[in-house]
């Protein structure tokens, strides 16, 4: 299991990584390389070319403005999980991450890597759905601005060209002392999910005032239960409130595969929506 | 005297490389002018190879070689030998080294490349064009024996290997007058290998001395070196087949595999050593696997739970070949009855070909199956009499006191099946007493009033460990003191050197680090057997017993004439021979290794044989029989049909442990074995014979996070059979987990009236399960 | 021609300066060219932890991460955990409460939780389970792993 | 996999026939799928490219009408190829089935074309659990892109061949409505048939 022969690159800016990219005809960007090098060492993917972005550090950042936090695509999970700016603003991709891959992956995996492998369990990308989080690609023309519900275009496959380079995510900062959840069932500790659930949610005195919902690994792309959280809103944060939240859910479509059908799936679904309201309600200021 | 090294929880000698990063393992061997080699594989489960052009593979820079069947000669180009021949094999059929014109499963070798690094031969291989026409295969084993069903080989006439039929006792007159009787079919699923270390082979060949030198991580090089001997028609002497340090082995590294003669032969071929190491998509596809078994079981019980009959079939898939004749699917019967005094049994079992990876066995080598098949039918009568499960199991036990007892059935021996201690009764008790079986139903009841659903399940079993024939060990002592001690059987950690350090430092009265041991290396010992089925500690134990006694009968001998005394006033102590009644005369064992060595000119004392050294093959008298219970305690996620063990305990009699740390350490592994079957770790094929998951995300292992504390007590029955009283201890905690689990789990979900009727159970089946009974 | 690059890299305290394939991953690198052979390769996808290195100081899959973008880093692999022969406290809790037994994946869990002890000195068993989840071993049940860590973490501790 | 298809189109059968059984002009049809040589009247190489999710694959290969029957009005075409990088190929057996349709009358000869796909993948591609619902998924949007082509090429006055261009799996999904596809993946079962 050894990669196929490529050409190696490691360039040093933003500027010299697009105008790489552009020249490149079958270029990979090499980013944590958690799940582009398994798959190079497969040979699923052999590329002529590897560009290695570790060196652009410009792409490595938290920061938090104007009501929204911004990450740099290079910023590693484990930055992630030990930055402030994280635990304060967005507390539920803590929570996240800390069911992503194990120690030693999360020490070199990148947010820019998550969302742009697309995994649909990935917990990454369901927190930028449930954010409704947009993403900046740079080209040669320039920065576009993507919204998370145009990035997933398919089952693994980010609207991003080939000569494009993922820059950043900004996702926008709730209310201090909102609730927040995000609940998954794997077979085993550290697995891809085979479900999973974030929610957010603002109270008022016991009145859920605004809620998010994203259900990751059930269909081939993180979804938003938008029409659950409009029904969630102005409803009592009690069980009855979560079950029936989770029995709507459980209408989401979903995709079945060897190991699990699409009704096993919509059952989690069901299960962890409940269990992620019911957490996020109680970690909310606000409650009664 | 010094301090018992037997017995005593003693460090293992081997810790200090291997925890420094000085181990030796095949793929940290280097040798000059060393070449790397890859294997073409074929892609389908069943496929007639029509062409091969290696012509661009051959031209790639870096290529030294690319060989296909063609390129073999006679006799290596004849199917792999088989290991264990057996009459009632109907279709003995065995690899070809490399595929003739016929692939039988997904990743079968069809070409073998050799490169100047593994990269570059991996390059390679998409490089050569095979022209398949694909076949039908079977995939599935209940529909092997179907009349309408492919033949996994294209020419066989149907897909049976060998039918095996057990039977004794009056089955047909018990069932018929029977208070009850039950029936339960279920399907059980083994799992791989996976050890951390994969397979591998680095080879070198002699021309000037036509000797071939094959390193291989492999359970048994003896084993290897006579196949090779007959594939390449050469006096086993000629090949030197050595085990060096070895990731792990659970069984499929037992076998003999196609990389240990196309490797070695290449070498020959190039003129140059080749490496080859299995990658561990090749461990998926190409490692022998123990794999399902279907069974169809009928008890005839009395209305207070005795057991008195039980018949029924099964249906084992021994894959694509035969590699390891039908050693396993004979275990599988042979070991039926458990710890169980059934007084009829009649079983038929079919042995199939599927186009999957080969069978051969897999840490408890088909006792599992039967201790799981068993176990289920005492599960089936408690459920169905209301009778509590530890007291059908008490009702069912063979007594104390029919030791020896006889089950009725044959060992692979060729004997008659004979447990030669235990005492199964007290050994349960001690479980329930570790798991508070008492007190689980105020627990269980108490977490119902949260929601939560607990279980707690028992597994009874016992295991015949130790077979022989034997496993020799020389000793030597050099008139420096030092001992040398050698022994064929190779270990692929369960510390076998430590354990011949702990037998001969009693016996010899030396330190530990006194005694240097070579092991699983047929250059220095020149006959062993192999590490399997729990026997090296008992076999290697016997023998190591039996040298030092007879180099103590030797040195003794010579120092009550140095010392003129009489022998019986001699003992060992410190390395030291010394006269109990004048404790300042003394001689030390290097002195008496010198008199019987010396250089030349001198001569041996009159009356002694040269050499203080001994070999002996001293081998149990039968094999002794290990027992165990398991009392698992778990809690069902009825929202998501996860299942979280709480508490594992475990009452285990491997007769007198030489090694308490390394006996614990074998039955902890050996438990998350079997949990690992029992919930997590599945071989999918899909109906077109493709694996589906040959990685490690997707081929769940169990892992720590999901493992549970597990805790031991021990009984101690020594076995008559051997002087140490031993018995082997490598899968007792494999073979009865899954039980423990699976009892456990319908236990929790007895609300649910919950059966579960096959393995890997896994959170869907069980989700279904709870919805289908739901009301 | 294959991709190469000159590197500088520095493993248990000794600089090295190699001319490697690109393609070349780290654990390669060490194996084949540095003849530190201690790390072990066991799965190649980045699931099965046994080749964990450290890499400035943190638990990294050597078989993810390719040799020359070792350039430049300091690398510390099994070689370099034990004071000559002296085994440090966590190797010698390996060997005493039998947290290993074919050696294979040992490595792998070492330098893993060397890395995880020194952020972490004072674990609960249910955080070491979570910090060697990365890391599999098939023989021992893990549980002798788990007990050898927590000894080690309260030996450290103590120093 | 089973594949099934069908579309209607206003030829008699006997005119359809004729275009189904010519290779270089359906084989286009399927997207992302040339012919780069007859090597005799019913077999011809060709490529095929299609991407799955990050794994962009280029099966060479050939195809050869097997069966052909007039009076019937049924064909067969059996296709395999191997990916170039070593990544498994594929086996495809397409049953083409030609039958009157009435619904027009007289005036208006139509046939219905069924079609039928039985196909295999073999080699890493095929030993992707967690995959396989895609990879029917796209299997299932090529066959009715497939089906759809088709029925243009048969309308075609001129009879015209078919390009339908560099199509990836990728555009095909975006076609189908964002991860809009049914992933009806049978399971692979075990024995028991219990999942």
């Amino acid at each position: 299991m050894k990669p196929a022969p490529f050409k190696y690159h490691a360039p040093q800016s933003l500027t010299e990584l697009v105008d790489l990219m552009a020249e490149l005809e079958d270029a990979k960007i090499l980013a944590g390389g958690q799940s582009l090098m398994p798959m190079m060492n497969m040979r699923f993917v052999a590329p002529d070319d590897v560009v290695d972005i570790n060196g652009v550090s410009e792409l490595s950042f938290i920061e938090r403005a104007n009501g929204s936090l911004r990450i740099g695509a290079m910023t590693r999970q484990k930055d992630l999980l030990a930055s402030p700016e994280v635990k304060d603003a967005a507390p539920v991709m803590r929570e996240a991450l800390c069911h992503v891959g194990h120690l030693q992956t999360r020490n070199r995996g990148t947010i820019g890597g998550s969302l742009c492998h697309l995994d649909p369990s990935a917990e990454l990308p369901a927190i930028a759905s449930l954010y409704g989080a947009t993403l900046t690609v740079a080209g040669r023309e320039g920065q576009r601005e993507v919204p998370m519900e145009e990035w997933v275009l398919a089952y693994m496959m980010p609207s991003i060209a080939p000569e494009e380079v993922l820059v950043s995510l900004s996702l926008p900062v709730w209310l201090a002392g909102h609730g927040y959840a995000y609940t998954e069932f794997a077979r085993r500790h550290g697995d891809f999910a085979i479900t999973g659930v974030g929610a957010l949610v603002e109270l008022s005195e016991g009145v859920i005032t605004k809620a998010a919902l994203t259900v990751a690994g059930a269909d081939v792309k993180p979804t938003r239960l938008t029409d659950v959280e409009q029904s969630l809103a102005g409803q009592p944060a009690n069980e009855e409130t979560f079950k029936a939240a989770g029995a709507e859910a459980r209408k989401i479509d979903a995709m079945s595969d060897t190991y699990v059908s699409a009704a096993y799936r919509q059952r989690l679904a069901d299960t962890l929506v409940q269990r992620a309201l019911a957490t996020a309600a109680d970690r909310a200021v606000g409650g009664e | 005297m010094g301090v018992r090294q037997t017995g005593a929880e003693v460090q293992r000698g081997e810790d200090q490389a291997l925890l420094t990063g000085r181990g030796q393992y095949v793929d940290d061997l280097k040798l000059l002018g060393m070449l790397h080699g890859a294997y073409l594989r074929s892609p389908h489960a069943h496929a007639v190879i029509k062409s091969i052009d290696t012509s661009a593979a051959e031209s790639l820079p870096g290529v030294h070689a690319v060989f296909t069947y063609r390129d073999l000669e006679e006799p290596v180009n004849g199917r792999q030998v088989q290991p264990y021949p057996n009459p009632l094999i109907a279709q003995d059929i065995t690899q070809y080294p490399l595929a003739k014109d016929e692939v039988c499963y997904v990743g079968e070798a069809v070409a073998f490349v050799v490169a100047d690094t593994r990269h570059i031969a991996e390059d390679a291989l998409p490089l050569i064009q095979v022209d398949y026409e694909t076949l039908p295969p079977i995939v599935r084993l209940r529909e092997a024996m179907d009349d309408d069903a492919p033949r996994a080989h294209k020419d066989s006439p149907d897909n049976l290997i060998a039918q095996l039929n057990i039977t004794y006792g009056d089955v047909e007159p018990t069932f018929a007058k029977a208070d009850h009787v039950f029936k339960a079919e279920f399907l059980q699923h083994r799992g791989g290998c996976h050890a951390m270390e994969g397979r591998g082979v680095v080879a070198q060949y002699d021309a000037f001395s036509d000797e071939f030198t094959i390193w291989s991580a492999t359970q048994c090089p003896y084993l290897v070196r006579r196949c090779l001997a007959t594939q390449f028609d050469l006096p086993e002497s000629r090949i030197r087949v050595i085990a060096p340090d070895v990731g792990g082995g659970f069984g499929p590294k037992a076998g003999f595999y196609v990389e240990e003669i196309i490797t070695p032969w290449a070498a020959r071929k190039l003129g140059r050593p080749i490496k080859w190491i299995e990658d561990r998509k090749e461990h998926f596809t190409t490692t022998n696997t123990q794999r399902d078994t279907w069974w169809e079981l009928e008890v005839a019980a009395t209305s207070k739970g005795r057991i008195e009959a039980i018949r029924g079939r099964l249906v084992n898939d021994n894959g694509a070949y035969v590699p390891y004749g039908i050693l396993l699917p004979f275990t599988m019967m042979a070991s039926f009855p458990g710890p169980y005094k059934i007084l009829a049994l009649d079983l038929t079992q079919d042995v199939v070909f599927t186009n999957t990876v080969s069978n051969s066995p897999v840490r408890g080598a088909g006792r599992p199956n039967a201790a799981y098949a068993i176990e289920r039918m005492i599960e089936l009568v408690s459920r169905k009499l209301g009778i509590d499960t530890a007291e059908v199991r008490r009702r069912n036990f063979v007594e104390k006191t029919d030791f020896p007892y006889q089950t009725g059935l044959i060992h692979f021996n060729g004997r008659a099946m004979t447990y030669d201690s235990g005492d199964y009764h007290s050994l349960l008790e001690k479980a329930l007493e570790l798991a508070d079986y008492d007190g689980f139903t105020a627990r269980q009841e108490e977490a119902r009033k949260d929601g939560r659903y607990l279980g707690i399940g028992v597994s009874s079993c016992v295991e015949d460990t130790g077979m022989g024939p034997y496993e020799g060990v020389t000793i030597r002592v050099d008139p420096k003191g030092k001992i040398y001690v050698s022994s064929g059987a190779a270990s692929q950690g369960q510390g076998h050197k430590t354990v011949l350090r702990q037998i001969i430092a009693d016996e010899l009265g030396v330190g530990l680090d006194d005694i240097h041991v070579d092991i699983g290396d047929t250059g220095k010992f020149p006959q062993g057997v192999g590490t399997i089925g729990s026997r090296v500690g008992v076999n290697i134990g016997t023998a190591a017993f039996g040298a030092a006694a007879e180099i103590r009968e030797k040195a003794l001998a010579l120092a009550a004439e140095i010392l003129e005394t009489d022998i019986g006033n001699l003992v060992f102590e410190d390395g030291l021979i010394r006269d109990k009644g004048r404790s300042n005369i003394t001689i030390s064992l290097g002195e008496i290794a010198l008199k019987l060595a010396p250089m030349a000119g001198a001569v041996v004392p009159a009356g002694h044989t040269a050499s203080l050294e001994a070999t002996s093959f001293d081998a149990s008298k039968g094999p002794p029989h290990a027992s165990g219970t398991n009392v698992c305690e778990l809690e069902v996620d009825i929202g998501t049909g996860e299942v979280k063990l709480l508490n594992y305990c475990v009452a285990h009699d491997c007769g007198k442990k030489i090694n308490p740390l390394i006996v614990e350490g074998q039955i902890v592994g050996g438990v998350v074995h079997g949990i690992g079957n029992a919930l997590f770790e599945e071989m999918i094929y899909d109906d077109s014979g493709q694996p589906q998951n040959v990685n490690y995300g997707e081929y769940l292992l169990p892992l720590a996070t999901e493992m549970p504390p597990i805790n031991i007590v021990h009984q101690e029955t020594p076995s008559p059979l051997n002087p140490l009283g031993l018995k082997g201890a490598g899968e007792g905690g494999t073979i009865p987990a899954a039980n423990a689990v699976i009892a456990a789990i319908e236990n929790a979900l007895r609300d649910f009236d919950v059966t579960i009727d096959r393995y890997p159970v896994t959170p869907e089946y069980l989700c279904n399960l709870i919805d289908a009974n739901q009301t | 021609m294959a991709d190469t690059r000159e590197i500088t890299l520095t493993v248990n305290g000794k600089s090295y300066t190699e001319t490697v394939e690109t393609r070349f991953n780290l654990a390669d690198i060490l194996r084949e060219k540095l003849n530190l052979t201690g790390t072990h390769v066991g799965c190649e996808h980045g699931a099965c932890g046994a080749c964990t290195v450290l890499v400035d100081g943190e638990a990294v899959r050597s078989c993810l991460m390719l040799g020359v973008q070792a350039n430049g880093k300091e690398i510390t692999t099994i070689e370099g955990l034990a004071d000559g022969d002296q085994l440090n406290p966590l190797q010698a809790a390996f060997r005493k409460h039998h947290g290993l037994q074919c050696g294979f994946c040992t490595p792998g869990f070492l330098t893993t939780l060397t890395a995880y002890l020194q952020d972490n000195p004072d674990p609960s068993e249910e955080e070491i389970r979570e910090a060697v989840s990365g890391n599999i071993c098939r023989c021992t049940g893990y549980q002798g792993i788990v007990a050898a860590a927590l000894d080690a973490a309260a030996q450290m501790r103590a120093r | 996999m089973i594949l099934t298809n069908e579309f209607l189109v206003a030829l008699p059968k006997d005119a359809a026939m004729q275009v189904l059984t010519d290779v270089p002009l359906i084989a286009p049809c399927l997207p992302g799928v040339s012919v780069t040589e007859a090597e005799a009247d019913t077999k011809y190489a060709g490529e095929a490219t299609v991407r799955l999710g990050p794994v962009k694959l280029t099966f060479s290969g050939r195809a050869e009408i097997t069966e052909i029957d007039h009076t019937a009005h049924t064909a067969s075409v059996r296709a395999n190829g191997a990916d170039k990088k070593g990544r498994g190929g594929a086996e495809a057996t397409v049953t083409f089935q030609l039958k009157d349709d009435d619904a027009g009358g007289e005036d208006a000869p139509a046939t219905r074309v069924l079609v039928r796909t039985d196909l295999a993948l073999n080699g890493s591609i095929a030993q992707y659990g967690r995959a396989s619902g895609l990879i029917e998924g796209v299997a299932q949007e090529l066959t009715k892109e497939f089906a759809a082509n088709l029925a243009t090429v048969l309308t075609a006055e001129d009879g015209s061949a078919f390009d339908a261009g560099e199509i990836s799996g990728l555009k095909l999904l975006v076609k189908a409505g964002i991860g809009r596809l049914k992933f009806g993946g049978d399971k692979a079962k075990n024995e028991t048939g219990a999942v």
